[in-house]
């Protein structure tokens, strides 16, 4: 990705984005991107305004995604916390916007929501890293939070349970959301559809870049090494707690930014955003698209939204047992996630040719299923070993 | 079917009334003991099967809630459909389990050790397709089998769920036994701590790890099946265990059974004096939060300041 | 055992006499760590002196490992306290121990698997200010890896990932350095290099703490031993005087006296 | 024996709609929209997740009423085309799919959701898109919407008949469990307030959150407080486990609800004794002895052989799809507002489209005038009818005094009990 021939800054910018951190450095996977990005741009325009506004929640979810996969994929940190922080932003962002009323209102609440779950991950992330909660404790006590959030929203339907104008509605949520919209009275622009669309593609193409910045640079090395050996990494010098407390706080803020946009989307908030499934659901998209790569999350997440919609169209009782099946499928077939698995290939077939490589990957599989089927046989296998709770737990 | 248990069974009530009524006369809040017992049992028992299998194993079986489902289906339906006797439905429930447990640690797990997050997703599919699945063949519920025992006499409260207060103290001696004093416990603990050593000693570890799942989830199978008389039987009954267990097995920490019966009673204890107090959800709120501080406090769960506390007496002596 | 001074210039190699407290960079004051009723630390009182490479024997259980832990911070003692360079170390965290000049380089292999060699060196490099292009080269000739500089670290051998680890530990020109057995599990040629390469490092002027088993590798770069036994300093001083004292070929070697 | 025939003609009804829809394809070109060649119904009903056990015979008895008016000629001679995809019990899919139903199928009329919650999450797409839309499930009450048509009784109706029955019959003493969110909190309220109407008074009242399922503590006050009767307003899976806890705790007191038996049919899925001596308040229960309602169970049980019971929500999707067909053959049209208009100058809904007996909708608030009856459980589970009468909905007519017909044609809002009596919410 050195082109001589581009303008120097440009040239810098490239240079910042691309690395070993992430996974397409080449010419031809910015092709891809470029390609990929103009038919998403023009996707509205194709098969209109609400096709559009059903992907715009798919987009907004890979805001979602990409904030997991920063502080998952690229710090090791499990976190099913991040359902929290978009809950908590979209719920201070009803409660901002409805009280406050009007466009201006609501350009002042997608700060303040924001902030509010940048706070909140702040807070939470303190408390763990600076109290020594490690691995797959972070994992349960995010979790844990999460649940007791639902709890604690499920039962404010009462009239007591009120923010100024807003009722907190329990169970039944807040309804009467407005679309999205930013100015003041009489200057702003309202969001909705298409328009909608282009707003969270917009955002979610500066996250990804920035993040690719971000996972590219000196900090970005950082991340990875606290990943791949926080004890080692400490010892080098490197606040390790720090620099996780960051991370958290910064993808709590992605995290939020996502519950802001959602909560405008279904111009509705109930606290189903902090139920075990909802929080187990992003880290399948991660999982399936990829960890360790940014655009793994977001494809991730679209193939498989769009999927289980797609089945709970078309399938309807089965569809539930269909999204199993595709998850074990995938963690057990590719399990370093689609986007990694696709790379992999490229990089195996242009190394070895198309029909050398065919021939190398039927032989692959063949030892694979001799292996998997002496396995199936009676003892002599060699198994890769269960690390104890106390390897798990470092 | 109040009949299963025989007469040894009619009597533990008549039993455990009068030992409270000899508790009431000397001014113990009998209500609220039962409740404690109650909350106890339900926590020990719901976390039982996942500790083994997280803290021997390392895996995170997300599908845990569904094995207990299984549990109390198959128990169920061996009451309602084959006319089984309950205790001998029970056992059935809990071996049908353990061997769907082995099947799936064969078959699926055994690829993702030392993956500990792949292993939570694919067992949270597995979740996804054991809930659906049972509810596309058995329908949304099943026929319930009654209570047994009745009340407590003299007192409102079921004899059957003070009965599992006992049942959940068996469960946590039995494992206690069968880790520390049988040959396949001792067998089980060498692979877990070193499996090379354990694997050149001669010891077969890829049957250990089979057995020691099988176990953890024929665990969730009988607590399922303990619950199958006085819970509704429906697909998605599992996930009312799945908070307990969790909040059980990080508040517990690293050992599998000083941690479940420390962490079973505190919460449980916990859980029940505030229900009392506040009402159930400052109970569970209660619950929640006690989990938190424990973890933020104590990063090695309960079992670690159960160390902190030997120390000490170390120290004096 | 008086507060050391603060030793700021690093002087060449000065073969100082044991308990010496003039030349100490590191010293421990009755550091005691308790694990449960085990005692594994008992009071232990030590030096290590500018310039010196030290090794620290010992036979399994004696504390050697627990008392490095210590001194990092990756433990904090039940007792004691701990001296570095002037400072007091007792209470400050980990990676600012790292700040002070300690670097460790862990027992087993502690490197960034997913990463390339020059990568893993980058690491530790990217928060000085040094001159991050020719301390990467200079480092990478010293141990040895300069053409595998872009491999995986994950493709590397045994030998060369220990290798990899001193590298990224002394990267940050520590003014001490611990190892934790870096010749564990390796060939007689992988040892010698190892060897080689803490000799030329100590000729830079760093000091070393070595935890080490292997008597003959002891030989091969030390000045001055200290023997551990069940938590305490059983003895110490030049090596040849510690092969000879009839305890610790009781204790350590396993020979009767 | 008859799910043969059945099943056959539904699929001959299949075939003839493919056909008469290519055929029309042909002859009208283009065309499409609303005034296309099929009417296009959309049903939202759980199949999976936590209120399948509820949702599911609210499908089937949609899919019966559809099959039924397709066989007969449809509406108008045109089909209906039934849009039911599996919304999961899941709100974010419920918003998906509505969305896609309405700008993607263009259905001319919806049904969708059990809970209130889900109501309350659609709602803001139904009013962006004025979506004609039915909500069957009993509920809360308040609901004043221009598109939405409540086709249970509320939480007032239900109450209304079961609580002055218990006060009569067994005390003024009450003490309520109810479940620990909207409903079961707005229910709680709504009890007060018939109390003390009728001269009765709550004076215990415990919320159980719905993730519940142990009930030690809770029938240990109940014991000690000793009420003369208590209303149960539970909800859901969790809380029935609550039933066998009673019973085997040995505690009898009467009990009144609103929630328990009609929805869920705990009566059949719990083994006797458990329900014994509770008294419903509900429009239906498919136990009333009427022959138009034997006739309609007769009807269901064949359509659905496995079916586990038609509960209190199905009957009330079944008829308000009769009341939709009624709707545009007076409108002469699918035209939503057409319909809406139609609707707004009330109905009656008669004969066998009504298994719970007539009952008229009330045009000016979207709600229905149902038949409320106290059905009691016996020991061996047995249904009985006690009392019956027909309650209007009051609250949003008399109390609030909304005419969504006239003046409040705009409105899109919920009234709680709270704003209106000093007795609810204390």
């Amino acid at each position: 990705m050195t082109d001589g021939r581009l303008p120097s800054r440009l040239d810098g910018i490239a240079r910042k984005l691309n690395g070993p951190n992430t996974l397409g450095n080449s010419k031809a996977f910015w092709l891809a991107f470029a390609v990929g990005m103009v038919g998403m741009i023009a996707y509205p325009l194709v098969r209109g305004s609400y096709a559009a506004g059903q992907t715009s929640l798919f987009l907004v979810y890979g805001l979602l995604a990409l904030s997991l996969s920063l502080i998952w994929g690229y710090t090791g940190i499990l976190s099913f916390g991040q359902v929290a922080f978009f809950g908590i932003a979209g719920y201070t962002y009803a409660i901002v916007s409805l009280n406050l009323g009007g466009a201006f209102g609501q350009t002042v609440a997608l700060p303040v929501a924001v902030g509010v779950a940048t706070l909140a991950a702040f807070v939470l992330g303190y408390f763990m890293f600076y109290g020594g909660v490690k691995n797959v404790y972070v994992a349960i006590l995010t979790l844990v939070v999460t649940l007791v959030l639902e709890t604690f929203m499920a039962q404010t339907a009462g009239s007591e349970w009120a923010i100024g104008s807003v009722q907190l509605g329990g169970f039944n949520g807040i309804p009467g959301i407005r679309n999205f919209a930013l100015g003041v009275e009489g200057a702003s622009f309202s969001l909705s559809g298409s328009g909608f669309y282009w707003f969270v593609l917009t955002l979610l193409l500066v996250a990804y870049l920035g993040s690719r910045i971000l996972v590219n640079s000196r900090f970005g090395y950082t991340l990875v090494a606290i990943r791949e050996d926080a004890e080692r990494t400490t010892m080098l010098g490197y606040n390790v707690k720090r620099v996780k407390l960051a991370v958290f706080t910064l993808s709590g803020a992605l995290a939020g930014l996502s519950g802001v946009l959602y909560a405008t989307w279904g111009n509705y908030m109930d606290p189903s955003v902090f139920t075990i499934v909802f929080a187990t659901i992003p880290i399948v998209w991660v999982t399936l698209g990829g960890r360790e790569s940014l655009l793994g999350g977001i494809v991730g997440t679209i193939i498989i939204e769009r999927l289980r919609l797609w089945f709970s169209v078309n399938a309807s009782e089965f569809a539930i047992v269909f999204v199993g099946v595709i998850l074990m499928t995938t963690v057990l077939l590719v399990p370093r996630g689609i986007l990694p698995g696709i790379r992999d290939g490229y990089v195996f077939f242009s190394e070895h040719g198309i029909r050398k490589g065919i021939e190398r990957g039927r032989g692959t599989i063949q030892t694979r299923i001799q292996a998997r089927l002496e396995s199936v046989g009676v003892g002599g296998s060699e198994t890769e070993t269960p690390p104890s709770s106390e390897a798990v737990r470092e | 079917m109040t009949t299963g248990f025989g007469a040894a069974g009619m009597l533990t009530p008549l039993v455990i009334g009068d030992v409270l009524g000899a508790l009431d006369s000397v001014g113990v809040p009998i209500p609220q003991l039962l409740q404690m017992a109650d909350n106890i049992a339900f926590i020990a028992l719901a976390a039982i099967g996942l500790t083994i299998i997280f803290g021997m194993m390392g895996v995170i079986n997300l599908a845990h809630g569904e094995f207990i489902m299984m549990g109390a289906y198959i128990t169920t339906l061996s009451v309602n459909v084959a006319s089984i006797p309950l205790p001998v439905a029970m056992l059935l429930g809990a071996l049908g389990t353990a061997v769907f447990g082995a099947i799936v640690e064969r078959t699926i797990v055994r690829r993702l050790y030392g993956r500990l997050l792949d292993s939570m997703i694919v067992t949270f599919g597995l979740g996804l397709i054991l809930t659906q699945g049972t509810r596309i063949i058995f329908g949304n519920s099943l026929q319930s089998i009654g209570t047994p025992f009745g009340n407590v006499p003299g007192y409102t409260y079921s004899g059957y769920r003070v009965l599992l207060l006992f049942a959940a103290i068996a469960v946590l001696g039995a494992v206690y036994l069968v880790f520390t004093r049988t040959e396949f416990g001792v067998q089980a603990r060498a692979t877990i701590q070193d499996p090379e050593t354990a694997r050149a000693m001669g010891v077969d570890t890829d049957r250990m790890y089979t057995i020691t799942f099988a176990i953890g989830s024929g665990l969730a199978g009988l607590t399922g099946a303990l619950y199958a008389p006085s819970a509704t039987i429906v697909p998605g009954m599992g996930q009312s265990f799945l908070v307990e267990s969790f909040v059980t097995v990080v508040t517990g920490g690293s050992s599998v059974l000083l941690g479940t019966a420390l962490a079973g009673g505190i919460l449980g204890t916990i859980n029940a004096i505030f229900s009392n107090l506040y009402g159930n959800f400052i109970g569970q709120i209660a619950l929640l939060i006690t989990a938190i501080i424990v973890i933020r406090l104590l990063p090695d769960g309960l079992t670690g300041l159960a160390a902190t506390i030997r120390e000490k007496i170390g120290e004096r002596q | 055992m008086s507060t050391p001074q603060g030793l700021n210039v690093r002087e060449q190699p000065a073969v100082a006499a044991t308990g010496s407290s003039r030349d100490a960079i590191l010293s421990t004051n009755g550091l005691t760590k308790k694990f449960g009723g085990l005692t594994a630390v008992d009071s232990v009182d030590f030096t290590v002196d500018e310039g010196e490479i030290r090794c620290l024997i010992g036979p399994n259980g004696a504390g050697k490992s627990t008392l490095l832990e210590l001194i990092t911070g990756q433990l904090t003692p039940t007792d004691g306290d701990i001296y570095f360079d002037g400072n007091e170390l007792t209470d400050m965290e980990p990676h600012r121990r790292m700040d002070a000049g300690i670097s460790i380089k862990f027992q087993s292999p502690h490197i960034y698997e997913s990463l390339s060699v020059e990568q893993n060196l980058r690491v530790p490099l990217q928060r000085t200010d040094r001159d991050i292009e020719a301390v990467l080269a200079r480092t990478l000739d010293r141990i040895a890896l300069a053409e595998k500089a872009d491999e995986p670290a994950s493709d590397l051998s045994h030998g060369e990932k220990q290798r990899l680890e001193i590298g990224m530990a002394v990267t940050l020109d520590p003014a001490l350095m611990l190892l934790d057995e870096p010749v564990a599990g390796m060939s007689v040629d992988e040892t010698a290099d190892i060897a080689e390469l803490i000799r030329s490092l100590h000729d830079d002027g760093m000091t070393f703490l070595v935890v080490e088993h292997d008597m003959e590798f002891v030989r091969k770069i030390s000045e001055q031993v200290t023997v551990l036994n069940q938590g305490s300093v059983l003895t110490q001083g030049p090596i040849e005087a510690i092969e000879n004292d009839e305890e610790v070929r009781r204790i350590y070697l396993g020979e009767n006296a | 024996m008859s799910e043969n025939r059945i099943s056959r003609r539904s699929v001959l009804a299949t075939g003839a709609a493919g056909v008469g829809a290519a055929l029309a394809g042909c002859s009208g070109g283009g065309g499409g929209g609303s005034e296309g060649d099929t009417i296009k119904i959309g049903v939202l009903e759980d199949q999976s997740g936590n209120f399948s056990l509820v949702g599911t015979p609210k499908w089937r008895a949609s899919k019966l009423a559809i099959e039924e008016i397709n066989d007969n000629g449809g509406i108008m001679g045109q089909q209906i085309e039934l849009f039911d995809p599996d919304p999961q019990s899941d709100n974010q899919r419920y918003q998906q799919l509505t969305e896609r139903l309405i700008q993607q199928e263009e259905v001319d009329a919806l049904w969708a959701g059990y809970s209130s919650a889900t109501r309350e999450a659609i709602r803001p797409i139904i009013d962006r898109e004025d979506q004609l839309y039915f909500y069957t499930t009993q509920y809360e009450g308040g609901v004043a919407d221009k598109n939405v048509y409540c086709m249970g009784p509320t939480a007032r109706q239900q109450l209304g008949s079961v609580v002055p029955y218990m006060i009569e019959n067994f005390g003024t003493d009450i003490y309520t469990i109810a479940a620990d969110y909207n409903f079961g909190q707005l229910s709680a309220d709504w009890v007060k307030v018939i109390a003390q109407e009728n001269g009765a008074s709550v004076n215990n009242e415990e919320f159980i959150p719905l993730s519940n399922q142990s009930f030690g503590s809770t029938i240990s006050n109940i014991q000690e407080a000793d009420p003369d009767f208590v209303m149960a307003i539970l909800v859901g899976n969790n809380h029935s486990s609550f039933w066998n806890q009673r019973t085997s705790a040995g505690l009898e007191i009467p009990m009144g609800t609103s929630t328990v038996m009609a929805q869920g049919y705990q009566h059949k899925r719990l083994d006797a004794p458990a329900l014994k001596d509770v008294y419903g308040g509900f429009n239906y229960m498919e136990e009333i002895p009427t022959d138009r309602n034997e006739d309609y169970v007769s009807r269901y049980y064949d359509r659905w052989p496995d079916a586990g019971y038609a509960n209190e929500e199905s009957i009330n999707n079944y008829f308000s799809i009769y009341m939709y067909k009624k709707a545009v053959e007076e409108a002469g049209t699918t035209d939503q507002e057409a319909v809406k208009e139609v609707l707004n100058g009330g109905m009656e809904i008669t004969g066998d489209r009504s298994p719970e007996g007539d009952i008229s909708l009330q045009g000016p608030v979207h709600h229905m005038t149902h038949n409320m009856r106290v059905m009691k459980c016996d020991a061996e589970h047995n249904i009985t009818v006690e009392d019956q009468r027909r309650i209007p909905e009051q609250f949003l007519s008399e109390t609030v005094g909304i005419d969504l017909s006239g003046p409040d044609s705009e409105l899109e809002e919920q009234f709680t009990p709270t704003e209106y009596y000093d007795a609810a919410g204390e």
